[in-house]
């Protein structure tokens, strides 16, 4: 592994791309829902407005240590699954810290940031906090159960756990992608992708709307500013990990965008045609047609 | 009824398992086995002229131990049982009078009946009849007395003590024979005699007159004491 | 003959085995006891004949002749036993059922289950 | 040399002697029969010790100077000393026991137990049948009478019902006798044996009445409601010697006339015995008076040993070694039983909880119970396991399954005794009262099981390896009980680390071994620690700790089958007692047991098998199984299996983990289920793969791997009791290890390892603090806890780490498991039961995000407000193993390479290493490059939320909003009941106890199996010679019907 300077410092660069991306594609997402409920909605330049100013604010509490640590615990899942992850395909400078991309460890390593951010919510002792992540556990239980599924298809069909190997076999053309030599692996990943990213109808652990208050409010100014910069790192780096698992990986950062773009619009146009589900029932969900679709994926490879 | 069937089943079952040793049985023409051993030898390696009473008290001594022992328990047990629970509260029983036939007549024929008794246990190596024999006609004359006077009192004393000393005395006699003779109850520590005399058989005699005395002793115990308990008083 | 006595002796410990199994009475049942003992003794006692022979009792026959002319005294000797003992536990039966008796008033032997399971 | 025959002469002189006294010297009088007693004693004694020691030859006694047959003779050998001796200490033994009862009832008693007892040393020492009649007659009379020491009004019914019974069977015996004389013209015992007249068809029914007669006298089920009846009536002192004495006379005398019918009437002894032992058992479920229970456990071991003389044709030379080794368990427990009855006086098994009172005699009772059952280091553990071995080489499989199962029931109802008396309340209107000459014969007894077992140790092939070492041991420290905690602590633990030097020394290349032991005494060590924060003397906890330690060692150690099954059994001894001790785990520490011992008779099963393949005895024997392979492996799987909880055998653990004490909980729940695992791994190694049978098992196991993940990861999500929460998760561990070494690649079984590993650290420091925490709040309910993390950081953060763990989390080790086993999975092509071990994996993250914010995160309670940190004695074994998690998560290398090297040998390789890569066909991973990258990155986001964060404001508990108001009842705010309610209407059914249905099921099918077939036990003594009678027609028509 190299540990060079100039190596930290090209992961940084693509860190901090990736982050502006995140932003713009939140904000054209945003605009993108509020045309279709007839609003105008935000100005794409909305988050980084936000974003300053969360990290300007000076008034902060913290209801203890644990309290403090959950964001940092939170940013560095996004920005790990980021440094493990092989971001532009067949690029020395872009590849990060991932050794070849292994994806198991990032499915994992998604856990670090959830747990810290569970904790430190917890710290503060707020009941919906507590609410909000047995809720988003219960579901995400169920939302890895397809995403499994897939991925286990997928080792079979490339014999591989490699993101990048992986990435590698699919080189050689639009048909070479495993969204078509591997559709039902492909359709149980993406299903499972809008749980994780928790637009509707998978949003009720957010629940914006009813619960007006609860993490987001009891973690506010840089804390919060902390989350909402993980968030765009996260979006874009889960959008590049199904980018590389399902659609042939991206070899240069206009088909990065292009990618994650096309795959994060997904879930948002899901989440604005369906109204939410309750918990149990999208727990229900995923145990049904997704995971059946992911079963089926592997029997063909039997 | 459905258990009556099952029992009538049951000794049917049994009486078939019988069937089967009846049918296997054919009867013996001539002695064999441990008889003829006996026929040929009894008389003269014990000297009893009743063979019986020769493998009864010899060469199955310790048979006899046991049974005389058999006697002492049930009467040890009886004995304590009977004591067991003296504070119960037991219902005299109403002593009927006894007919003047059976008071006078026991006066007279006890002291005859004991005089048999004795007869036949003294000759029992002689004669049909031995210890047990003798023995239980002595208790049948304690047990005519008792008819005749149910309130009457058996000295548990002494039936105790003449019971314990035969017991003591046959043991005694069964060790001599280790010491004096060829094993434990050997008859020959005293001189076999002459064949056929009441002095004869070696130590059988003296053996029988004990096991007379003791059983007649425990069969009179036994029964006084049944027949006392039946008859105590409420305290 | 002996068959005679033999299926009478085997006759009396079914007779004796059926008071003992049937009867409700206790003293029944102890008698059926002393009906079913005679049997095994009078069953022995036979097993111990020998045709046509006589009494183990050497006092007319000499020693020398006893082999041809008795019955086998084993088995005499064994009912001997057999019968005293038999008579003690006769005797401790009567026992019994006379403190049973005094415990309960009754000697219907349905009446004795203080103790089952 | 006192000649036998004055065993008689004496005691019959002093009989009648005694009914010279007078009624009141009862005094001299009980002297006088404790002489003859002792004399009789000393004479059998004696006769022992010349042919133990000098060799000496059999000797014949001829009475009345006459050689047999025409006389009666009798005989003293080996045999017949060994066995008068046993019945004769037993006899001194009761007298001195009844003395005050006989004393009480008056000299004629005491005449009555001296005949008895002499008539026992007859029926042994007789050769002549009628002789053996006759004082079997003694025998029953004083029995009947001695019943009636006891002054209950019952006694008589009992004495009548016997009188009866025995009536009717001494009638038919005469029969036999006078017909089988008929055929075989003697009565002496060695010629009928010898004179065969089982051609002829009255000889054959005349043996017949012999044998159901002498059966009958064993009291064989069902048959013998009048003997029971005796056992329950009669003074317990006496039932003592009934149950010692009596049965091991009439054995022998079966014994003594087996050679009468010959080989073909085996068969019925068999099973007849087989039908008591299991009947008899049966019925024993359902007691609830002691002295009745214990009747009926006596019938059934005497139904055992009646099988062990029936099946003597197939055991060869070692009958007599299985049967003695069995008959004198018996014997010594049995009577120490009674004799502790009788001390205990309780008319119920509820009030031997009085033992409490005098825990020496907990012990001894302790003592009793194993033995019957057949646990080491007591004589019946090596007669079992050698009628076992030689059963299987006779490939008797059906009579090993009915003799494991009659122990099996036996182990059922005496286990829930044994529980009564450490658990429920101790009785107040009991009062224990200390008579030396009561509490003498127990003791000697207990002496007795402990020496014996000793001895006959190295009579089993294999016995003389066994390491008695580890058990002195925890001996010294029963003797240093009355010592402080901390004194003992320092005893155990210098004594275990000296021992672990020790033992490495040994294991120098044998590295699966090694790590085993590192677990288990490195473990011991760590958890012992925590015991320096207990007061007081913590009477009984070393011991039995030690013991459970010592067991772990010797499997570890053992060389051979039986060194490994001794050790297995003595380490679920002390576990059992471990585990008992929890306040309520009563009922916990039982389902233990038994599931135990189930899986304990498996593994018998199992080796017995294994065995029989080769008769080699050493455990490599595993490897080369030819009789019933499948099914050998199967078994040994499923007795390894009970320990480490897998689906189906699981439903003791949580329980049992759940319950126990604070550090005992992590000894039974890190250290003790690894057990399991090595005994799997053993096995799994012996197997191999490709054998068609075990490679359908392994698939199986795998599946039931992944479903026990599931399982325990799902039960702990709804559980609100801290401890039980842990004790689901380690069902849910065990899993993935059953499924990792299940996989049988390298890949796999490196994951197992790994996992194994991890269990053992992690649930080693979740248990110990979560133990410290639960005892210092005074509740296991963690919606009673809350906010913990401000009053005790340091456990916080013991948890938290292991929590990561848990979860596997990168860069933890815990993701070094996760990894492998992805790896594995996706090699072996066993991607279903691979997706519901994932599956399974996030759903632990419910559970522990429950277990960390219930009790440190959320609202603090007002009644913990001044909680102070847990000890540091629990604080610093937990800080010395998550040194240990970290430096396995930054160099995973240093210990996975030696493993896979080692694993190498076995399977194909598939991982090599280079440097910190470790690399599969599939893809490579560098644990300590993610330690660094994450660390780092970690430390640089850290520092810019400091750098960007500014006066940061500390503020109190109640500082949100909540339903517009500000919350103040800690209470209500305090998310933690039921916080996955959505989750389980959704994925509850899952969780329906369909095992603990399955269990309950069919313990209540066998109770109300025993409770129905127990009505044959009407009481009604008239039924009881009925049955008498039916138990000969229906034998006679089996056995003779169609000649």
């Amino acid at each position: 592994m190299d540990y060079s300077i100039t190596k930290f410092l090209w992961t940084l660069l693509g860190l901090f791309i990736v982050l502006n991306w995140g932003m713009l594609m939140s904000s054209t997402m945003r605009r993108i829902g509020a045309r279709v409920s007839g609003r105008f909605g935000i100005p794409w330049y909305q988050p980084w407005i936000d974003l300053t100013k969360l990290y300007s604010l000076k008034s902060q509490v913290s209801h203890g240590a644990m309290f403090f640590l959950g964001p940092v615990f939170r940013l560095m899942g996004g920005v790990g699954i980021f440094l493990f992850l092989p971001i532009i395909y067949g690029s020395d400078h872009w590849s990060n810290y991932s050794f070849s991309g292994d994806l198991i460890l990032i499915l994992y390593f998604q856990f670090f940031g959830m747990l810290g951010m569970a904790l430190g919510a917890g710290e503060g002792g707020h009941p919906h906090s507590a609410i909000g992540i047995s809720r988003g556990l219960s579901q995400f239980t169920t939302i890895e159960v397809p995403m499994t599924l897939a991925v286990i298809s997928l080792a079979i069909q490339y014999q591989t756990l490699s993101i990048s190997d992986i990435v590698a076999a699919q080189q050689g053309g639009f048909t070479t992608w495993t969204l078509w030599t591997n559709p039902l692996a492909t359709a149980a990943g993406m299903l499972s992708l809008l749980g994780a990213f928790g637009h509707s109808p998978f949003n009720l652990v957010k629940a914006p709307n009813e619960i007006p208050i609860g993490p987001p409010t009891e973690y506010h100014g840089v804390f919060l500013g902390v989350l909402r910069t993980n968030g765009a790192i996260l979006h874009v780096a889960e959008a590049a990990l199904f980018m590389n698992l399902f659609f042939g990986g991206a070899t240069n950062w206009v088909e990065l965008i292009v990618k994650t773009f096309l795959i994060y619009f997904w879930s948002v146009f899901v989440g604005t045609v369906f109204p939410r589900f309750r918990i149990e029932q999208s727990v229900r969900w995923f145990l049904k047609v997704p995971t059946i679709i992911g079963i089926i994926a592997i029997i063909i490879f039997l | 009824m459905i258990k009556k069937l099952l029992i009538v089943g049951l000794l049917t079952g049994l009486a078939f398992m019988f069937y089967g040793l009846l049918i296997s049985y054919n009867g013996n023409e001539t002695l064999t086995g441990l008889g003829s051993y006996y026929a040929q030898n009894g008389a003269r390696e014990v000297g009893a002229a009743n063979l019986v009473s020769a493998i009864v008290v010899t060469y199955r001594g310790l048979d006899t131990l046991g049974e005389v022992t058999i006697l002492f328990l049930a009467a040890a047990i009886i004995g304590f049982v009977l004591k067991l629970k003296k504070d119960e509260v037991v219902e005299a029983r109403p002593v009927r009078e006894t007919s003047e036939l059976l008071t006078s007549a026991s006066q007279v024929i006890v002291p005859v009946i004991f005089l048999v008794g004795v007869y036949i246990f003294i000759n029992g190596h002689l004669t049909p009849g031995g210890g047990f024999q003798g023995g239980a006609v002595i208790a049948s004359g304690v047990l005519l007395m008792l008819l005749a006077n149910p309130t009457m009192h058996i000295s548990h004393n002494i039936v105790a003590t003449i019971e314990s000393i035969s017991g003591i005395a046959f043991v005694a006699i069964g060790i001599l024979g280790i010491v004096l003779a060829g094993g434990f109850l050997d008859n020959r520590l005293l001189p076999l005699g002459e064949f056929g005399t009441l002095l004869s058989a070696g130590a059988i005699p003296l053996i029988y007159i004990f096991i007379g005395l003791k059983v007649g002793a425990e069969l009179s115990n036994i029964i006084g004491t049944i027949s006392y308990n039946q008859n105590e008083k409420p305290n | 003959m002996e068959y005679i006595i033999l299926i009478s002796g085997f006759l009396l410990v079914l007779i004796g085995l059926w008071g003992i199994l049937s009867q409700k009475n206790l003293i029944k049942i102890i008698l059926g006891f002393t009906v079913f003992n005679t049997g095994i003794n009078i069953v022995m006692v036979t097993v111990g004949y020998v045709k046509g022979k006589t009494a183990p009792i050497l006092d007319v026959i000499s020693p020398e002749e006893a082999l041809t002319s008795i019955v086998d005294p084993v088995p005499q000797a064994l009912v001997l036993t057999a019968i005293v003992i038999g008579l003690g536990v006769t005797a401790l039966m009567l026992v019994y059922a006379l403190k049973l008796y005094q415990d309960k008033k009754t000697l219907d032997i349905n009446n004795f289950k203080d103790l089952k399971w | 040399m006192v000649a036998p025959i004055y065993i008689i002469a004496v005691a019959l002189g002093l009989a009648f002697l005694l009914g010279l006294l007078k009624s009141s010297s009862t005094n001299l009088g009980s002297l006088l029969m404790l002489a003859g007693l002792a004399f009789i004693a000393f004479v059998s004694g004696q006769w022992l010790y010349e042919f133990l020691i000098n060799g000496r030859a059999t000797e014949m006694i001829f009475t009345a100077g006459f050689k047999p047959p025409f006389s009666i003779n009798l005989r003293m050998g080996m045999q017949e000393a060994l066995l008068t001796t046993m019945i004769n200490a037993a006899g001194l033994l009761s007298g001195l026991y009844l003395i005050d009862t006989l004393k009480k009832t008056g000299i004629n008693s005491m005449t009555v137990l001296l005949v008895f007892v002499m008539s026992l040393n007859v029926i042994v020492m007789t050769r002549d049948i009628f002789n053996l009649f006759v004082f079997l007659e003694i025998s029953s009379i004083a029995t009947a009478g001695l019943v009636l020491l006891s002054s209950k009004g019952n006694a008589f019914q009992a004495g009548m019902k016997y009188l009866i019974a025995t009536g009717i069977i001494s009638g038919l015996f005469l029969i036999g006798i006078i017909f089988s004389y008929l055929y075989a013209g003697s009565l002496n015992i060695d010629e009928l044996n010898a004179a065969h007249i089982m051609d002829i068809k009255g000889g054959a029914i005349a043996i017949f009445i012999i044998y159901v007669s002498v059966i009958l006298e064993l009291k064989p089920f069902p048959a013998n409601g009048w003997g029971i009846d005796v056992y329950t009536a009669a003074k317990p002192g006496f039932s003592a010697l009934i149950s010692s004495g009596t049965a091991t006379a009439g054995l022998y005398v079966a014994y003594k006339l087996l050679p009468l019918g010959g080989e073909t009437w085996l068969p019925y002894f068999t099973i007849i015995g087989a039908i008591t032992f299991i009947g008899s058992n049966l019925m024993g479920t359902r007691q609830q008076n002691p002295n009745r229970l214990l009747g009926y456990s006596s019938i059934s071991q005497v139904g055992l040993l009646l099988m062990i003389l029936g099946l003597s044709n197939q055991l060869g030379d070692n009958t007599l070694f299985i049967a003695f080794s069995i008959l004198i368990s018996h014997y010594a427990a049995k009577a120490g039983l009674f004799w502790l009855s009788g001390i205990v006086k309780s008319q119920n098994l509820e009030g031997w909880a009085v033992l409490r009172k005098q825990p020496f005699m907990l012990f001894l009772f302790g003592t009793f119970i194993f033995a019957l059952i057949g646990f080491p280091p007591f004589p019946s553990f090596f007669g079992k396991w050698q009628l076992i071995m030689e059963l299987a080489t006779q490939e008797n499989y059906l009579w090993m399954t009915l003799i494991l199962t009659g122990s099996f029931i036996e182990a059922i109802y005496l286990f829930k005794w044994l529980g009564f008396a450490i658990k429920l309340d101790v009785p107040s209107n009991i009062v224990m009262k200390f008579e030396w000459n009561k509490y003498l014969p127990v003791y000697l007894m207990a002496l007795t099981l402990y020496v014996i077992g000793f001895y006959v140790s190295p009579m089993v092939e294999g016995g003389a390896f066994i390491n008695y070492i580890p058990l002195l041991f925890v001996l010294a420290l029963f003797a240093l009980d009355f010592l402080p905690v901390f004194v003992k602590n320092t005893i155990s633990i210098a004594g275990i680390i000296y021992y672990m030097v020790d033992l490495f020394s040994q294991l120098e290349n044998d590295l699966m071994r090694q790590i085993f032991a590192v677990i288990f005494l490195g473990g011991a060590v760590l958890t012992l620690m925590a015991g320096y924060n207990k007061k007081g003397t913590r009477a009984g906890f070393y011991p039995m700790a030690l013991m459970m330690f010592a067991g772990l060692t010797g499997i570890i150690e053992a060389n051979s089958m039986l060194e490994f099954f001794f050790s297995w059994e003595i380490m679920t001894a002390g576990s059992y007692f471990l585990i008992i001790r929890g306040k309520r785990s009563m009922p916990h520490g039982y389902s233990y047991m038994l599931f135990s011992i189930g899986g304990a008779y498996a593994l018998l099963f199992g080796f017995a098998l294994a065995y029989a393949s080769g008769l080699d005895t050493t455990i490599a024997a595993l490897g080369h199984i030819t009789q019933l392979t499948t099914l050998a492996y199967t078994l040994l799987a499923v007795g390894f299996m009970t320990k480490t909880a897998s689906l189906g055998l699981h439903i003791w653990l949580p329980g049992a983990h759940g319950e126990a004490e604070s550090d005992v909980s992590p000894m039974v729940s890190a250290i003790l289920l690894k057990a399991g695992v090595f005994g799997l791994m053993l096995l799994f190694l012996y197997m191999g793969t490709g054998t068609e049978g075990g490679d359908k098992l392994l698939y199986v196991l795998g599946w039931v791997g992944a479903l026990t993940t599931l399982v325990g990861n799902l039960g702990a999500v709804f559980q609100e009791d801290a401890k039980r929460l842990l004790a689901y998760s380690s069902i849910g561990q065990l899993g993935y290890i059953l499924f990792a070494v299940s996989i049988m690649t390298q890949l796999g079984w490196l994951a197992g390892f790994t996992y194994t590993i991890n269990h053992f650290m992690f649930k080693a420091i979740l248990f110990l603090v979560i133990g410290g925490i639960v005892v210092k709040l005074g509740t296991h309910n963690m919606y009673e806890m809350g906010g913990m993390i401000k009053k005790m950081p340091f456990s916080f953060i013991a948890v938290l780490i292991s929590i990561i763990v848990i979860g596997g989390i990168p860069p933890l080790s815990g993701f070094a498991g996760k990894w492998l086993f992805y790896h594995a999975i996706i090699q072996k092509g066993w991607y279903f039961q691979g997706a519901v071990i994932f599956f399974a994996g996030i759903i632990a993250f419910l559970y522990l995000f429950k277990l960390i914010h219930s009790v440190f995160l959320g609202q603090l309670k007002d009644n913990h407000r001044n909680m102070k940190e847990i000890s540091p004695w629990i604080l610093i074994p937990s800080y010395l193993l998550i040194i240990g998690i970290m430096i396995f998560s930054a160099f995973p290398q240093k210990i996975l390479q030696p493993i896979g090297e080692m694993l190498s040998v076995y399977f194909p390789e598939s991982l090599h290493w280079e440097g910190t890569k470790a690399y599969t066909s599939l893809g490579y991973w560098d644990g300590t490059t993610i330690m660094i990258v994450v660390m780092t990155a970690f430390i640089l986001l850290l520092g810019w939320l400091v750098l960007m964060s500014k006066k940061i404001k500390k503020v109190e508990q109640f500082n949100i909003v909540y339903a517009a108001e500000r919350p103040f009842r800690p209470e209500t705010t305090h998310v933690s009941y039921n916080i996955y309610a959505g989750y389980k209407k959704a994925v509850g059914f899952l969780v329906t106890p369909v095992v603990e249905i399955f269990w309950d099921s069919m313990s209540a099918l066998l109770f109300d199996f025993a409770g129905w077939l127990r009505r044959i036990y009407s009481g009604n003594m008239q039924n009881y010679a009925l049955h008498v009678v039916l138990f000969i027609v229906v034998f006679y028509l089996i056995a003779l019907g169609g000649l």
